[in-house]
């Protein structure tokens, strides 16, 4: 892990509201993986906190985040312009490959609205001969990006592209209608969507990771502000930053 | 030129240490943190037993600041002592072990068997904590329980003794005075401020306790106000703490008569934030003919006679 | 959409009014404010005899917020009758004076002086004020001092009587019960938090006076804190007050249990933050199915038995 | 005065340390006097306060300040874009025509680096049948800005641009060779400096004028900060955003 001063390669629009930043990080494009994050602080005074996004992409020497305009630090991250410099902390976090065994044929992302940050990264790393199938939901079109996504399959809750409905429905018709060959799920977005996912894979006895998102001061362990219940095992709570992002979703308590 | 600082029998290599609470054990940041380049590291809050601390959410960022109740999670001082202790001996710096209890019995206990402990340099003593037996009011807003704290633990330690005070009193001074009194040979000044946010959509509060600790540059000026109350009022060192971001926020509290500060959030966003302003205030006292960092301290120039209340603002 | 709140006998047109020292007396914006469309305007703190206040300089910014130390300047109170009180007047809003003094008698007088004054509508009871009789020690700070300063005023007025508390103590809602037992009909939920701030070059103050009132969006969490406290101690009105800038923050301390809200340091930025702010909360309301800004009043859901001290943050 | 959004036309580089920002107002524009300040809000967040700024010209719709980097505002103010906008109010505090009798024949302009904000649009509007006459102080040539003056006469302390020493010593030369006829001062820039010349003009017997600088919260006289002592006439002191910034310089004591 290291803290860099880099470089802001480009922006692009991938939707009307979600953004690409590309920048330059020799040390993070060699040392990342998929669904690894970094802290990113937008200014030097305000925020005050680093704001964590998800590693989208790597090319070359260029890493790459989405992100939509919600608040304060994605409205600075946006006035940004090519050039810039951005105080990146990372790649914080433990990632997809590291944490899954073998023993399954199909990968299934799902990714809510901007969760499916970490995906186009994953399916480029992905090893070969594994099936992948991606879904992604989101409240309207503005909302759905398909950069860098394989088999991407869309439900939109205002029906403004692809399945009209959540992304549960979508895959539970799927599933009904031509299941994929034993299983495994990714999941990232918001908790609500990622709890219904994941119960559904229980029941239908698949295993289930989630990236989780959850309000961080220090982005590394040092604060112990992101703490999240675990159902299984000694401990109590598990620090999202650190010892997650990803868990297996049946050893957390879903907020 | 001269940095280090000399408390009781410890002599720290230089003025600046990173506070209570926002630099894990010490073993969290090795990658980007050369911790020997700090003057010294208080740990996390120890208590006896572990303890899980709060649920979640435990912080929200607030203007330029931020809000924690993190409940004092930690490892317990026995498992402090077997996993976390011996890394953090490697190191060229001083530890200085935090202790946190909810009975006068418990700070004496968690202190004596650290003070057995070689690589322990000495104690501060988070006294912001709920007193079981006495329903949970704060011992650190009872001037008598202070009192006895300090008493308790000066007899039970040759090691520096730093109480840490609270900042969410009428009169921090009368607090110090105790302390002072007992024989504590520092205080740590402030500790968090105790406030609050909301979430106006589910109406509820932002953090898991409803009330938090209010840390970051926003309560800098509260800090320095609480120093300069704490400096006047006692001989021993005052060690500041609150908002300190650049080498000029510590420079501030040196002026106002800091003899050590603390860095604490801008640790979460920069957890280099200790060496930069070693260097930074070194690089100050340098350029203006200072061969000692301690030139600096209690150098303030001010005409009030000051009673540190409201005055006619 | 009810906006309007009454306090005792007077109907106040919204919730939303403008801070005392932060709005002048109401005559100094009238090109970019309409003054009627606010709640109600408090006054700067009026004293018996004119004050020319703190030498310069009164102000300096800090990291989101700032700090004063204006000296309570003010025209006084005869003046303010027959200069400013005329024009007042002439809006359609409510105008309660604000009262300062460095004695029990002082502020009794002044009291009695507007009280005969039509056009005053209430008083607010600014007791951040040096007692110059215990050597300049706040009234605030004094509980015994608070619960008389109450008690003789109330013999004196019929309007409503507000006080305004400091949050520099230890236990706000001590104060604030003290108010209501003596017949308040209303408290002022916080004045400004003691703060410093140096500048490292000359190594002085940045304010005159060494120490000053530190406000704005800073201090919000802590007057959040404070007025959670006090709204589950007592049972009458409690005015909020300390960083509110957005409808959001307004409907924050609603939220926690405000009856009404003032904008303070705001009115610097954006004279018409009050205006801004009483749409933006009757629009929310609306939005969200209520009739009565009074809906929001004390809804926090929270699951904390609470005693506001330091918990194991 | 007015509270406006307006919008950057442009920026130009006057020296290699000071700006010019250009932005249109219709309003200010036809209102504003020569001396006169704008209360810049330059970021919705932070710093928290406005920033004062002096007029430094008008030119049909299009209104102009001058400025140098210093801090956090300057900073986050040098950073915008032409098209972007800014939250301006003005024009606040007193100015320099409506002040000065017409008892006098040379108008003395003295500057003190950035402190010649006020005088190209005073110059502009400066009555016809009067000597006009500039004098610009500052540390280097970076920071002397010569644009829209009239009889610019420059001093910097390194000697980098014109004569060598201060602006003061250069005044005391030019006036013991060859004294303007009947002057008057109009002074703007740090106070030291303002300080001397006052007290010179004082020697010669000349009326002197200075547009006052201190830290304001609010500009408009709401919050009573800006206070500055008096020597003459019954208040002990003043507000500079409201009843200056322009005093009379032996009505006022410098700090
Ligand atoms: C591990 C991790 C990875 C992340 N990856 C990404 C990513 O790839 N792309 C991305 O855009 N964001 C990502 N986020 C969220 C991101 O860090 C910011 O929280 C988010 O962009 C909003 O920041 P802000 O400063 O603009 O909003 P703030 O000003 O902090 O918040 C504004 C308002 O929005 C609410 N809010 C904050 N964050 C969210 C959220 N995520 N969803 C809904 N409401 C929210 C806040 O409660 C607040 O009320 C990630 C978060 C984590 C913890
Ligand atoms: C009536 C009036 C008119 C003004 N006109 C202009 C103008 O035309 N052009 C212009 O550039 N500025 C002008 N100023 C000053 C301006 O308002 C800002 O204070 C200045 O630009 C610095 O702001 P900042 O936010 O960048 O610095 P800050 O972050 O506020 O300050 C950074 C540091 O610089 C110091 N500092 C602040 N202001 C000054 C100063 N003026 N000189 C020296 N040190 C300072 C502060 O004490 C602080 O230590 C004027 C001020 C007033 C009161
Ligand atoms: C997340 C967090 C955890 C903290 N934990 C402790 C603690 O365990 N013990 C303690 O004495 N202080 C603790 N503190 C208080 C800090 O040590 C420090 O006194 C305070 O944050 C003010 O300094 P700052 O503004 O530099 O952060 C904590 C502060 C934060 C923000
Ligand atoms: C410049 C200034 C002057 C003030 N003067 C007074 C005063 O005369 N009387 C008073 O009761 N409060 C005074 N206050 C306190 C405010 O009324 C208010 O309680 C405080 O600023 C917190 O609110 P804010 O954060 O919205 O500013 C003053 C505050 C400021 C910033
Ligand atoms: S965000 Fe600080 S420990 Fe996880
Ligand atoms: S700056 Fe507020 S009164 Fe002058």
């Amino acid at each position: 892990m290291k803290q860099e001063l880099v470089q802001i390669h480009s922006f692009e629009c991938l939707t009307a509201e979600i953004l690409e930043l590309t920048f330059i990080s020799e040390y993070l494009s060699t040392h990342a993986q998929p669904g690894q994050f970094v802290n990113i602080r937008v200014d030097n005074n305000f925020p005050l906190l680093r704001r964590p996004f998800s590693i989208f992409n790597i090319d070359e020497n260029k890493v790459s985040i989405v992100f939509n305009v919600i608040g304060t630090g994605t409205k600075v991250l946006a006035r940004k312009r090519k050039g810039d410099t951005i105080d990146v902390v990372g790649p914080c976090g433990n990632d997809f490959l590291s944490l899954a065994d073998d023993s399954f044929d199909t990968a299934v992302f799902v990714g809510g609205g901007i969760g499916i940050a970490p995906f186009p990264f994953l399916t480029k790393r992905y090893p070969a001969g594994k099936e992948i199938i991606t879904y992604v939901g989101g409240r309207q079109k503005e909302l759905i990006v398909e950069k860098g996504l394989k088999n991407a399959k869309i439900a939109t809750d205002d029906g403004s592209m692809g399945f009209h409905g959540t992304v549960l429905e979508l895959i539970k018709n799927d599933f009904s209608t031509n299941a994929p060959k034993n299983p495994r799920f990714f999941l990232c977005g918001p908790n609500r969507m990622m709890k219904v996912v994941a119960e559904f894979a229980k029941e239908i006895g698949a295993t289930c990771y989630a990236s989780l998102e959850c309000d961080m001061a220090c982005g590394i362990g040092l604060c112990q502000g992101c703490n999240i219940e675990m159902v299984t095992g000694d401990k109590k709570y598990r620090l999202v930053c650190k010892e997650g992002t990803i868990f297996e979703t049946q050893s957390v308590k879903f907020s | 030129m001269i940095e280090s600082f000399k408390l009781r029998n410890v002599e720290f290599n230089n003025r600046i240490l990173v506070a209570s609470g926002t630099f894990g054990y010490g073993d969290e940041v090795p990658d980007l943190v050369d911790i020997s380049q700090l003057g010294g590291i208080m740990t996390k809050s120890l208590s006896m037993k572990p303890r899980d601390g709060n649920p979640n959410p435990r912080i929200t960022e607030t203007a330029s600041g931020m809000l924690n109740s993190i409940g004092l999670a930690n490892i317990g001082v026995h498992k402090f002592i077997s996993d976390k202790l011996p890394t953090l001996k490697k190191h060229d710096t001083k530890v200085i072990a935090n202790i946190a209890a909810s009975s006068v019995e418990e700070y004496c206990s968690v202190l004596e068997l650290l003070d057995a402990q070689e690589g322990v340099h000495g104690f501060e003593i988070n006294v912001s904590c709920p007193n079981v037996k006495e329903g949970g009011l704060s011992f650190g807003t009872d001037v008598t329980l202070v009192t006895r704290i300090t008493k308790e633990l000066r007899q039970r330690t040759n090691k520096p003794l730093i109480i840490k005070l609270t900042p969410n009193v009428t009169h921090i001074s009368e607090f110090a005075r105790a302390c002072e009194a007992e024989g504590a040979d520092a205080v740590s000044v402030i500790n968090t401020v105790i406030g609050m946010a909301v979430n106006i959509h589910k109406r509820t509060p932002k953090i898991a306790t409803t009330t938090g600790g209010l840390s970051g540059p926003a309560v800098k000026p509260i800090a320095l106000a609480k120093v300069y109350e704490t400096v006047n009022a006692v001989k021993i060192p005052v060690i500041g703490i609150g908002g300190i971001v650049t080498w000029e926020d510590a420079v501030e509290f040196f002026i106002v008569g800091a003899s050590m500060v603390q860095i604490g959030t801008a640790n979460f966003i920069n957890p280099s934030t200790g060496i930069t302003i070693a260097h930074g205030v070194k690089e100050f006292c340098e350029k203006n003919g200072m061969d000692n960092v301690g030139s600096l301290v209690k150098t303030l120039q001010t005409n009030r006679t000051i009673s540190i209340v409201d005055s006619w603002l």
